[in-house]
């Protein structure tokens, strides 16, 4: 089995992905670019070979993960349904490592 | 029934099962989490004895779960040092269990608020059985995959037990240490994937066989090395250690500090044990001069500490280096190396959960722990101070001690290789604790009476258990033989 | 050397490790953290069902059973993480209040 | 003098973020060498698994090791995930929820129309498992999503429901794991040893349950506190301002 570009993009994607979840300054939508990495990994997934593991990671690790992620974020905002962080005044989260 | 018990090899497992099944009754029943809680503890702790006593007049084994051999399937080793850990685990765990339902009832008794204190204790029962039950999992397993699963157990309940003092300093220590550990974990689990890349296989004895310095075993060892450092709180490492041991409750913190530190530290030596032989002198110097580090420098900020907790967790960093110092001396004398060192852990995890339950009861009963504030409680809490200061000369290693015992193992070999500077790292190490112990205990034992004379609210369960602990810790230094040939079994 | 997916597949997994690595200690956020720890075990896992694929021909299904065992450990400690993290902002929270407050009638 | 510290500090922060970028990189070029070379990889445990399938009861071979060979690591998993619950119950929150605001009837009827399908789902991923792609885990994670949307739409359903039961039917799961393994050793000897005859419809049954638990954990875990106890948030703010007090 040779290397297709089809495997190539899926893998620059997902670094690309990765790399934007963690830099992207609205909060909210860091949780959505992470819930479609998650979907991608499925799909990765599914090109090794892994259905189990796929149909997994695209019920728990994306879904279900994501869920948890939107919801800790409607519970860390306090305000309206929905309403967006960004990235501003976090300096006192910075209790962390 | 009794013939099963009696010759199969069940032994084995009874140390893990039955704390699950007391963490799930205590979980059930909520109205009266203390009295499965307490069985369980009870009835794990004589099925430990059980395995202890089976080992010594059996010998070693290995049992297969599932009846599936490696490497299909997951195993379980019982050898003399397993063992032993699970015998720690139980005393130490016997004491702190019986010392928490003190705990717990005294501080409902005190103040006005039952209903945090009653949920505080239906959760604590669940979570330290369950830490209990993986911590035996991981002295016991011999399959590395099996190994990650109860890191994560250990981690996770642990971060639980931390976060339930319900103080904020608390919480913040909970999450560091939570990030930690899964870092820990994760690096571990990648060091696990690179060995199984290689070797095909998960069975640490066969890994441990066929092992090579191959690009792919070096970068394993060194993500699995890193992993368990980071949970063992090696000294570049250790920031996360003082806050959570602590800021949490009282049996979580003799816990924590006495057991869980040494569970990650055995996973270290077990890998260690099997590659020590090819890495040659760097990596094991390198390993020793972070433990000389620690011992240092965990002695000078326990020092410099105004809280008596506080003290007693940097104290803990200290003492985690004679954990790593020991890994140079292993070259020439493994077995001599491994008995040393595994008598400074068994030693230290009583002496250390001594020190931190009695220091829980003097918070309990004076409403503080700053050291300074603290002259003339032994006229109120005479057990507990005699309990902390003997936990203290365990630690600094006089006669006729557990630690003494170890430290003279130490010595004797670093002596006898002409590691001096090693010796050196030792009696420094030794008279830096003298120093930090005796600066608390001048205040604990000073005639002044300054301290407050009020009612003692604390329940005698838990003075007791304190001070049975800290004479277990001393009573090691004279049943050394015993303990030797213990560890001596092979799997 | 010929690379076949199975490469491809694992740098990336390694790549991802060290982006969730780099992550969880250069950013502020907890939430961002937690994130970067599932990214990193993400990147495992990609790790781990690259060796089940090893050639291609005959797939190994033990790591493939490993993975399946993480990704339900690793929602486990994400609640874990989450709940702990809300109750860190909480107090936060509770403790500008008080401050406020104090500042009001002081 | 003041900005001027500020602007060494940041400019400290970046050459600290730059160098361990730096490290970073060096430590992922590490690893590839580890990866890339070291000849040829073993290969693996996919003959000895199929060696043994026959007698594992399954004719998947994911499934023959998650609930044969290496049971106790699927058992120690139920473990955790009840672990996770009972930490997340444990942390109580300080402030009270919001609560969600009630959802528009499209989503309701929806909600109405999945949960079913859901179920569906899970159920014929369960019994799929035995030869094909899924099992206990896919099925648990679609029942938990189930249940997640249940809870989201606040569906009268969970009312019905006794909240008394629920820690009863989360320990289930591990319960009954543990049972079954335990019952192996007492009429077979070893410890989750099931016996060639009756291991098809003990892992059947162990799927089932397992299924089941972890739905209903995976739910558990989303909804955060223990059901009784959210009510007296407003009580807990209160504990801290005498907490804060008291240091």
């Amino acid at each position: 089995m040779i290397v297709s570009a089809f495997d190539l993009v899926l893998c620059l994607t997902l670094v690309w992905l990765a790399w934007h979840v963690l830099v992207s300054p609205d909060l909210f939508r860091a949780v959505v670019l992470f819930i479609s990495f998650g979907l991608l990994m499925a799909l990765a997934w599914v090109r090794l070979l892994a259905p189990d593991v796929a149909l997994a990671e695209a019920a728990i690790g994306s879904g279900l993960t994501g869920a948890l992620f939107l919801s800790a974020l409607r519970r860390l905002t306090p305000g309206r349904r929905g309403e967006r962080r960004v990235d501003r005044k976090e300096g006192g989260d910075d209790e962390g490592l | 029934m009794i013939r099963l018990l009696l010759q199969g090899d069940c032994w084995l497992i009874l140390p893990v099962i039955l704390p699950l099944l007391g963490a799930l009754l205590s979980f059930l029943l909520k109205k009266q989490p203390r009295l499965p809680g307490v069985l369980g503890a009870l009835v794990t702790f004589f099925a430990s004895a059980a395995l202890a006593w089976k080992l010594v007049s059996h010998g070693g084994g290995r049992y297969y779960l599932g009846g599936w051999q490696p490497p299909l399937g997951i195993s379980l080793r019982a050898d003399g040092p397993a063992v032993l850990m699970v015998l720690m685990t139980a005393v130490t765990g016997l004491a702190v269990s019986v010392y928490a339902g003190g705990y717990f009832q005294s501080r409902i008794n005190k103040r006005g608020e039952e209903q945090r204190h009653l949920a505080q204790e239906r959760s604590f029962w669940p979570l330290w059985l369950l830490l209990w039950a993986a911590l035996n999992g991981m002295f016991l397993s011999a399959d590395i995959f099996n190994m990650y699963v109860t890191l994560e157990l250990v981690a996770l309940s642990s971060v639980g037990l931390t976060a339930l003092s319900g103080k904020p300093a608390s919480q913040v220590a909970a999450m560091r240490y939570l990030l930690v550990s899964l870092l820990g974990s994760l690096s571990f689990l990648l060091g696990v994937a690179f060995l199984y890349k290689v070797h095909g296989s998960l069975d640490l004895l066969a890994i441990g066989a066929a092992l090579s310095l191959a690009p792919a075993v070096v970068m394993a060892m060194v993500l699995i090395s890193v992993g368990l450092m980071l949970k063992t709180a090696l000294f570049p490492f250790h920031f996360w250690l003082p806050p959570a041991h602590a800021n949490a409750l009282a049996p979580v913190s003799a816990i924590l500090s006495g057991l869980v530190i040494n569970g990650a530290w055995y996973l270290f030596f077990r890998f260690w044990q099997g590659v020590l032989p090819l890495v040659g002198e760097g990596a094991a110097t390198l390993l020793a001069v972070l433990g000389g580090v620690a011992i240092v420098w965990g002695a000078y900020q326990a020092f410099c500490q105004q809280r008596l907790k506080m003290l007693v967790a940097y104290s803990t960093v200290a003492q985690i280096g004679y954990l790593f110092i020991i890994f140079p001396l292993m070259e020439m004398g493994p077995e001599q190396g491994a008995a040393a060192v595994f008598y400074f852990v068994i030693s230290h995890s009583c002496a250390k959960a001594a020190m931190f339950l009695a220091a829980g009861t003097l918070f309990l009963q004076v409403g503080h722990d700053r050291i300074s504030d603290l002259d003339g409680v032994r006229q109120v809490l005479p057990k507990t101070t005699f309990a902390f200061a003997l936990g203290g000369l365990s630690l600094m290693g006089l006669p006729p001690t557990g630690g003494f015992i170890a430290k003279y193992m130490y010595l004797s070999q670093a002596v006898s290789q002409e590691r001096w500077w090693l010796v050196a790292v030792i009696v420094a190490g030794s008279c830096l604790a003298a120093v930090y112990i005796c600066r608390a205990v001048a205040h604990i034992l000073s005639p002044r009476l300054v301290a407050v004379a009020g009612p003692v609210v604390v329940a005698a369960s838990m003075e007791w258990s304190a001070l049975a602990l800290a004479l277990v810790a001393m009573l090691l230094g004279f049943v050394g033989p015993l303990v030797l040939h213990l560890i001596e079994v092979a799997g | 050397m010929i690379f076949s997916p199975g490469h491809v597949y694992g740098l990336t997994g390694l790549l991802l490790f060290i982006v969730g690595l780099a992550g969880l200690i250069l950013c502020a956020q907890l939430l961002r953290k937690i994130l970067a720890v599932n990214i990193m075990a993400s990147g495992v896992f990609l790790f781990l069902v690259t060796i089940a694929h090893g050639n291609g021909v005959l797939i190994d299904p033990v790591p493939h059973a490993m993975v399946l065992t993480g990704i339900v450990v690793s929602v486990s400690s994400t609640a874990v993480a989450l709940a702990l993290a809300g109750r860190v902002q909480d107090m936060a929270h509770c403790r500008d209040l008080l401050k406020k407050k104090a500042r009001g009638e002081g | 003098m003041r900005a001027c510290e500020s602007t060494g500090h940041r400019c400290g922060r970046r050459l600290g973020s730059l160098l361990s970028l730096v490290m970073l990189a060096m430590l992922f070029a590490a690893l590839a060498w580890g990866c890339l070379t070291g000849g040829a990889p073993s290969s693996g445990l996919g003959q000895s698994v199929d060696a043994a399938l026959h007698d594992s009861g399954v004719e998947s071979r994911v499934t023959a090791v998650l609930l044969n060979y290496r049971a106790y690591d699927t058992l120690l998993e139920c473990f955790v995930l009840f672990l996770g619950v009972v930490v997340v119950w444990s942390l109580r929150p300080y402030r009270p929820q919001h609560p969600d605001p009630p959802i528009g009837s499209i989503l309701a009827s929806l909600v109405r129309f999945l949960i079913p399908l859901m179920v569906l789902v899970g159920g014929y991923l369960l019994w799929a498992g035995s030869n094909q792609a899924g099992g206990a885990f896919q099925a648990g994670a679609i029942l938990g999503g189930a249940g997640v949307l249940l809870l989201l739409a606040s569906s009268p359903l969970l009312h019905v429901l006794p909240k008394v039961l629920l820690p009863g039917a989360i320990c289930l799961g591990p319960l009954f794991f543990l049972v079954v393994a335990v019952g192996a050793m007492v009429l077979g000897g070893v410890f989750l040893g099931y016996r060639r005859e009756t291991a098809a419809i003990v892992i059947v049954v162990l799927e089932a349950v397992a299924a089941g638990a972890i739905g209903l954990s995976l739910a558990a875990l989303f909804r955060g506190s223990r059901p009784e106890e959210t009510s007296s948030a407003q009580a807990r703010t209160d504990a801290l301002t005498q907490e804060e007090g008291q240091e």
